[in-house]
């Protein structure tokens, strides 16, 4: 039986505001709306269904094809992965949590502008609260004012739109902006970038990453790295390769600063010493892939870069937050051979930080092949080359954390066990069931990339791109 | 220096905007009509879901939206997702505010106000209150809704804290009446989901144009949204209040 | 002429917020650019001598010259958000004062 | 048994492995032992089913005798090695890892050798190189296993880009097919001749990729190095032998300008190759470390591989594929016997051993053969197949390349006789006088792979027939072979031959040696100096800076390690710089950049 | 120049000039004063653009409410004594 989408948002926001008043219950209830809506995404029914009874293009409509399916899946898996591995820090949050989940559920999937704004809205101060968790409040009013220069700025190029289109609505918005001339779309399409630039952590809005993201925890890290930049992309992706197409001017602007986020992002973390510092600036180059990927209208292989960052991601910032909590110290350096008594969690984080290398047998490399033949397809050299040079960064970057982390040891003599930080456990067992489920799923989607391809576009492709630019299966011929 | 700096930045946005919005649409003047497909002539129209005929006050019943106001149907009816995620917006801020800031102390006293001011506090207190509802009752038919009803709820208690020392709000009461309020406002929608199909369809009869039992769900709505707007914003200036006195 | 200044307002605002590095100031220059965006938003649904867009006795009829009401609507919501986002900041900027003793950011140990 | 299940297998004994070392590392050590064994024996058998295609998963294999011959030589290299992993065990860390990652790249090597097509060969080879960073990072040094990771992910990165290229260029990935369209675009031709050989020249240890080897070999577990040295280092080989047959190079450039027949991209790499030599010749002898000497001679000796098979001739690459085989049993039998003294002496500093002749005979024997056939002196493998190479050389007149490749042969006498004085001859130190040789599970394979290198060198055609097929399969002039002699334009050489003369001339030295010996072994005590009795055993034997007048001539030379040191930090200087521009809380940075980005568009966009 | 357009301007001009003291005066209060004066003028400018609910909207929450919770929390500033 399908449900309609409307309840992903609902039951969450209801479950949010009973929160508040049976304080007592709230562990219960985030555990019942995470899980309830972690299941239910499965069953949404397909298709653009109007809210309030009113015919399109009119009514505030949910958009649920195949892409804001991946986002809704993405959110709300992700959402109860976090929720599962950091559940004792969740209990001051409960409410903020579900209504987050709420808005980022609306985020995906609504198919209004104003609307989209609403729920950035909602899912913005969630993200403040959320990152109070950090003792840092200048850093959270400093991501406060980025994000409400953001949404000025993002209201302002949404009214500019409004005003020649008189519709608010994405489907009618996208017919009737691709009449106004280019001219006139450049300083809007700009506006709106630089709105939803700031929770999709691109440049030139990505300030508040390292002072928020630097201090996170198991939580709050996983939330922000791998959920909330999950969905905003997503939007990214929505807004810019099927509402408001960039023409020429607009789409080498918004490329060349997603592919200058990439770069920075990948010699930012390979300067840094601090573990979670150098994940945030990884998930700050993957946000550049996937943006620059969008605006050149390759959404497959951003879907798939998305879904690998976020996965990748989740482990490593739950890793990372706990290690942080158990030892004090983040800077990889001083927590040499922490996984050396943690088997399950070492591996996840190897696993892991391949896949997001985009190396073999794991889902990553799928991703980068992907992206790569994309691009080559179509006859543009330049970007691989870029992608390829910050692989070989972010290789260094992360085996250099691996080695640390695995073989204690002076130079020069043999790796040696005793010479680690310590043995403390870094999960809590549901923490570590769930990082060992997330590790499979990579590894197994490593060996079956193609059938990967099917269930990420069963169309054959995403918002009008051809999907699997490449096809590992027995001919190789590359079949467009 | 840094002041100059920030002159010449923002300088140099405006340029940019004001060069872009010249493009766009221009700087002065305004349209001489709405767009006649806009969604916004559909709104005032009351014809989304079809040509309908002239709308009259005091005359058509069982229009679209029973709400004079458009705005209010706007806010109300057709675009009411909007206003669900408007009221949880400010309901997160209002638990963040309480979640930052810390709890009231009991005990301390601030200077205390003058007898007379505070009497004509007392007086003037359930008036702003009765004003308030009044307000978001008659939003579907006069200017004003939900929200300044609310806000001017939430004010008359800020007269109280400003006049009344010995006053305390219950926070905790406003706490449970906007986690009701806004259950209201998801249960209207489920029902309408449930009743018609459609997540906050207006399920109820919407009457004649202009009279006050009119225009379905709307001031059902609009009552929530008044009770839970009032409330959180009293809880936030309890919270900014009673932080503010432990300073 | 209104939307001119409301552009101006936003301008205005962004150096409010970049001329200083005292949390409050800030906080004013985002109302200042807030209410710019309102007043725009307000001036761009406007129509040459259009009317209120309500139905009222005398003005029972739906003539075409009403002004925006979804332009309305988006300014409420927008209003309230701000309201949303000033407390918040003000608490945050609470905390800050309460940890470093004062509102000015320069203060305050800067980087992460 | 067809090649995917003996990939599978091959994979279960790594599991096995690692879950039977969970309980006893010993016996999981033992399966690593099993495990390469039956792979060897396995991928032997598979000789008669050569040309069939097996699928599996999205990894396509295909059975060459190419592939076959390589795999044969880094099967042996594994199975010979595996034999001394039970009793290194205490001295890992994760002795369960380790014996996982050895048999999980042993398999991973299987299928680079194997691929069809370029996925395929990229997907093994990839986790080859981490499964041995991981493998490495386990021995004396992190930073080792950090330079080589770094170093092969330059090189391979470089390839994935030449083969998307090339993908992208003619729409397919299958090896013999991908690169044949290429002949229309010279331009990109070259580009991706020279990014997909990168790989290869990182794994070989090619002169600018070479500083990865040193510290790897020499401080990777005592044994890993000789399956980095003897086997991985051939994977490279294999790739640039790609460039030159799947990538049919000498047709793409024929119309380009060209040295001698060789179009310069061929012989740019050719010189890189030499380079290498001297490099790695000039280097090794300046070590003080046994390992690392080792390591610098298989620079060297990679140069000759390379060399021998960019000349893609009917003399010089069957050279080369010779060289292949020579150096892998040769390196890998010096490596395990240096590793058979560690194991005794516990230390591969050269200067603090001495005399370990009159406790390992066995050992000292091994490591004497396995040097006389790496310096290339009859009659052991390595001299036939530096013959080749010189004859091919000389064929073609390329007389740069000619005069370094003697100028390796010659230093490689001058290194490769340090660890031999300096480790067995000499006086033996008092720590090792009670030492004892090693046992017989830890001597077999040496012994095997000693007689592997005798075999290669007195009956190379057993080996030759094998790359005669090679050559014939990729469709070029095939090495003349007569009964047991090899002919080539200028000359024929009779191994055997050459075998009877040296044998007889060592036996008449060994019957005058025994018959008429002047010296007499003294005890070092019973000696005294300047009229002064020795009351302490001293060390009259010096073994360090042997050298050293001809060292200095070149210890101002560069070291390229240097360049690499000066990318790293030019990437953190850069990193400081994005960070304080980008990534600052300051908000007001932001808005700055957004209106740059603003601006950017009034410039860049001509619509304003 | 009808009476629309005199008010537009006069309304357009006080904006200004009050977002412009409102954002560069020293003392925090005034800052704050005038930040309500502001949006007292915004409601002025509302009402001429025919949009009474914003109007009203704006005046009890833009200039009351803001205003409000903008001093109650400087406030304690106060007893710090800097700046104001």
């Amino acid at each position: 039986m399908m449900i309609n989408p409307v309840l992903l948002i609902a039951i969450p926001l209801g479950l949010a505001f009973i929160a508040v008043v049976f304080k007592k219950l709230q562990g219960w209830i985030l555990a019942i709306g995470v899980a309830a809506n972690a299941f239910l995404v499965f069953f949404v029914e397909k298709g653009e269904t109007a809210i309030g009874g009113f015919k399109l293009p009119f009514a505030i409509s949910l958009v649920l094809d195949d892409f804001s399916f991946i986002g809704v899946i993405l959110v709300n898996v992700l959402t109860l992965a976090a929720v599962a591995v950091a559940f004792r820090k969740t209990e001051k949050y409960v409410p903020v949590i579900l209504a987050g989940l709420a808005g980022l559920n609306g985020m995906v999937l609504t198919g209004d502008m104003f609307n989209l704004f609403v729920f950035m809205e909602i899912t913005a101060i969630s993200a403040y609260i959320l990152s109070s968790e950090g003792r840092k409040p200048e850093q959270s009013f400093n991501y406060l004012v980025i994000g409400s220069i953001g949404s000025v700025l993002y209201l302002l190029g949404l009214i500019l739109i409004y005003g020649q289109t008189g519709t608010l609505n994405m489907s009618l918005m996208a017919e009737k902006s691709a009449l106004i001339g280019q001219a006139a779309m450049v300083l809007p399409l700009v506006l709106i970038f630089a709105g939803i630039a700031v929770e999709a952590k691109l440049l030139p809005m990505s300030g508040w990453v390292r002072g928020v993201l630097g201090n996170s925890n198991a939580l709050t890290g996983v939330m922000f790295a791998s959920v909330y930049s999950s969905a905003a992309l997503m939007v990214f992706g929505r807004v810019f390769s099927q509402v408001l197409i960039p023409g020429t001017t607009a789409g080498v602007i918004i490329i060349v600063i997603a592919l200058l986020t990439f770069a920075a992002g990948q010699v930012s973390a390979f300067r840094s010493k601090s573990l979670r510092q150098v994940l945030l600036y990884s998930s700050i180059a993957q946000s550049g892939l996937a943006a620059a990927l969008f605006a050149t209208g390759f959404v497959f292989p951003a879907v798939l870069v998305i879904i690998n960052n976020a996965a990748g991601k989740m482990i490593m910032f739950s890793t990372a937050g706990n290690l942080e909590e158990k030892y004090g110290t983040d800077d990889y350096v001083g927590l040499g051979g922490a996984f050396v008594r943690n088997m399950p969690a070492g591996v996840a984080f190897t696993i892991a930080a391949l896949s997001l290398t985009g190396l073999p047998l794991v889902f990553g490399f799928y991703a980068k092949l992907n992206v790569l033949a994309a691009y080559l397809n179509q006859g543009t050299f330049f970007v691989p080359a870029v992608v390829l040079a910050g692989t070989i960064i972010e290789g260094a970057y992360f085996i250099r954390i691996l080695i640390k982390l695995w073989a204690p040891g002076k130079e020069g003599e043999w790796a040696d066990a005793d010479q680690s930080v310590g043995e403390k456990k870094i999960f809590n067992p549901a923490g570590t069931v769930v990082v060992i489920l997330v590790t499979l799923l990579i590894i197994l989607s490593g060996f079956l990339p193609d059938s990967v391809g099917k269930l990420v576009a069963p169309g054959g492709g995403l918002l009008g791109d051809e999907g699997p630019s490449i096809s590992l299966t027995m001919e190789k011929g590359g079949d467009q | 220096m840094k002041k100059i700096f920030a002159g010449l930045l923002a300088v140099a946005f405006g340029i940019v905007l004001l060069i872009g919005i010249s493009l766009n649409t221009g700087l002065f003047g305004y349209n001489d009509s709405l767009p006649e497909d806009g969604a916004a002539s559909h709104y005032i129209s009351k014809d989304v879901n079809g040509k309908t005929d002239e709308v009259v006050f005091g005359e058509t019943t069982g229009a679209e939206t029973g709400s004079a106001n458009m705005v209010t149907s706007v806010i109300a009816n057709y675009r009411s997702f909007d206003t669900l995620g408007e009221v949880t917006v400010l309901f997160l801020a209002a638990l963040g505010v309480s979640l930052l800031a810390g709890t009231m102390d009991k005990g301390r006293k601030r200077s205390g106000s003058g007898f007379i001011l505070r009497t004509s506090a007392r007086i003037l207190f359930p008036l702003m209150l009765v004003t308030g509802i009044y307000i978001f009752t008659h939003g579907h038919l006069t200017p004003g809704g939900g929200f300044p009803g609310g806000s001017m709820i939430a004010s008359s208690f800020l007269l109280l804290y400003l006049a009344d020392e010995s006053f305390r709000a219950n926070v905790k009461g406003f706490k449970v009446a906007e986690g009701l309020a806004g259950t209201l406002y998801v249960a209207i929608g489920i029902v309408g989901l449930l009743a018609a199909g459609y997540f906050l369809v207006n399920f109820l009869p919407t009457g004649t144009v202009g009279n006050l039992l009119s225009a379905g769900i709307i001031p059902v709505v609009y009552v929530i949204i008044g009770l839970k707007v009032g409330s959180e914003i009293t809880g936030i200036v309890a919270d900014m209040f009673n932080e503010e006195v432990k300073a | 002429m209104i939307k001119f200044a409301s552009l101006l307002l936003i301008i205005i605002g962004l150096y409010g917020i970049l001329s200083t590095r005292n949390v409050i100031k800030i906080l004013v220059g985002i109302n200042v650019m807030e209410i710019g965006i309102n007043v725009f938003i307000i001036a761009m649904g406007f129509v040459n001598d259009g009317a209120a867009p309500i139905l009222s006795v005398d003005n029972p009829v739906n003539v075409l010259k009403f002004v925006d009401p979804v332009a309305q609507a988006l300014v409420l919501t927008s209003i309230v958000i701000g309201l949303g986002i000033t407390a918040l900041g003000l608490v945050f900027a609470r905390k800050i004062h309460k940890k470093y003793g004062t509102y000015d950011l320069s203060e305050t140990g800067g980087e992460s | 048994m067809n090649l995917n299940l003996v990939i599978i297998v091959s994979v279960a004994f790594a599991i096995a492995a690692y879950l039977v070392s969970k309980v006893n590392d010993k016996a999981g050590a033992f399966m690593t032992v099993a495990g390469s064994m039956f792979a060897l024996v396995t991928v032997f058998l598979l000789r008669n089913s050569i040309g069939s295609e097996i699928s599996f998963l999205y990894f396509n294999f295909n059975l060459t005798v190419t592939g076959w011959y390589f795999s044969l030589v880094m099967l042996t290299a594994y199975s010979m090695t595996a034999f001394f992993n039970p009793f290194w065990m205490k001295k890992l860390i994760y002795p369960a890892g380790y014996n996982f990652l050895y048999l999980l790249s042993m398999a991973g090597t299987l299928g680079v050798f194997f691929a069809k097509d370029f996925i395929t060969l990229f997907v093994f080879w990839e986790t080859v190189v981490w499964s041995s960073a991981f493998i490495i990072q386990m021995g004396k040094s992190r930073q080792a296993a950090y330079v080589y990771y770094v170093i092969s992910a330059i090189g391979s990165m470089a390839t994935l880009f030449a083969i998307m290229f090339a993908y992208g260029t003619t729409g397919t990935f299958v090896i013999n097919e991908a690169f044949k369209g290429l002949a229309g675009y010279p331009g990109r031709a070259i580009v991706i001749f020279i990014t997909f050989i990168a790989a290869g020249m990182a794994k070989i240890g090619i002169f600018p990729f070479h500083v990865w080897l040193p510290s790897a070999h020499g401080s990777a577990p005592h044994t890993f190095s000789p399956v980095l040295s003897g086997g991985l280092v051939k994977m490279g080989a294999f790739v640039a032998l790609l460039s030159v047959t799947a990538f049919p190079a000498y047709e793409i450039f024929k119309d380009m300008a060209s040295f001698r027949g060789i179009p310069l991209p061929i012989y740019f790499m050719m010189a890189l190759g030499a380079i290498s030599i001297v490099a790695g010749t000039l280097m090794a002898i300046k070590q003080e470390d046994a390992k690392k000497l080792l390591a610098y001679s298989s620079v060297a000796n990679g140069g000759y591989i390379l060399i021998g098979l960019l000349m893609l001739d009917q003399v010089g690459f069957a050279g080369g594929m010779m060289h292949i085989v020579n150096h892998a049993v040769a390196s890998a039998a010096a490596f395990l016997s240096i590793a058979a003294v560690a194991y005794r002496t516990g230390t591969t500093k050269m200067s603090e051993m001495g005399g370990m002749i009159h406790r390992m005979p066995v050992t000292y024997l091994v490591y004497l053969i396995a040097i006389i056939s790496m310096a290339g002196i009859p009659p052991m493998g390595g001299f036939v197949s530096k013959w080749l190479i010189f004859q091919g050389l000389a064929d073609k007149g390329l007389i740069f390349l000619a005069t370094t490749a003697f100028f390796g042969s010659i230093g490689s006498f001058l290194y490769v006789f340090r660890p031999l004085s300096a480790v067995f001859l000499g006086q033996t130190f008092t720590r090792d006088l009670e030492k004892k040789e090693v046992g017989f599970f830890m001597m077999f394979p040496m012994l095997i792979l000693t007689l592997l290198s005798l075999l290669t060198g007195v009956f190379p055609n057993i080996f030759l027939r094998v790359v005669v097929e090679i050559q014939s399969a990729f469709g070029m002039l095939p090495v003349t072979l007569a009964e047991n002699t090899i002919v080539t334009s200028n000359g024929f050489l009779d191994a055997f031959r050459v075998f009877i003369v040296f044998g007889f001339g060592f036996a008449i030295a060994f019957v005058l040696f025994v018959i008429r010996r002047k010296s007499r072994k003294v005890e070092l005590m019973d000696t005294f100096t300047s009229a002064e009795f020795i009351h302490t055993r001293e060390l009259l034997h010096y073994s360090h800076s042997f050298y050293a007048p001809f060292e200095r001539l070149y210890e101002k030379a560069p070291d390229t390690m240097k360049l690499y040191h000066k990318a790293a930090v030019k990437i953190n200087e850069l990193g400081n710089m994005a960070e304080s521009a980008f990534f600052g809380i300051r908000p007001a940075r932001t808005v700055l950049l957004v209106m740059g980005m603003v601006l950017i568009v009034i410039i860049a966009g001509g619509v304003l | 120049m009808n009476w629309f357009d005199i008010l537009e301007a006069g309304i357009s001009v006080f904006l200004v000039v009050f977002a412009l003291t409102a954002v560069i005066s020293r003392k925090l209060l005034t800052s704050i004063i005038f930040l309500s004066a502001l949006s007292m003028t915004a409601v002025a400018g509302f009402a001429l653009l025919s949009a009474p609910d914003v109007a009203v909207t704006e005046a009890v929450i833009g200039s009351g409410l803001v205003t409000f919770i903008f001093v109650a929390s400087i406030r304690n500033l106060r007893k710090a004594g800097d700046g104001l």
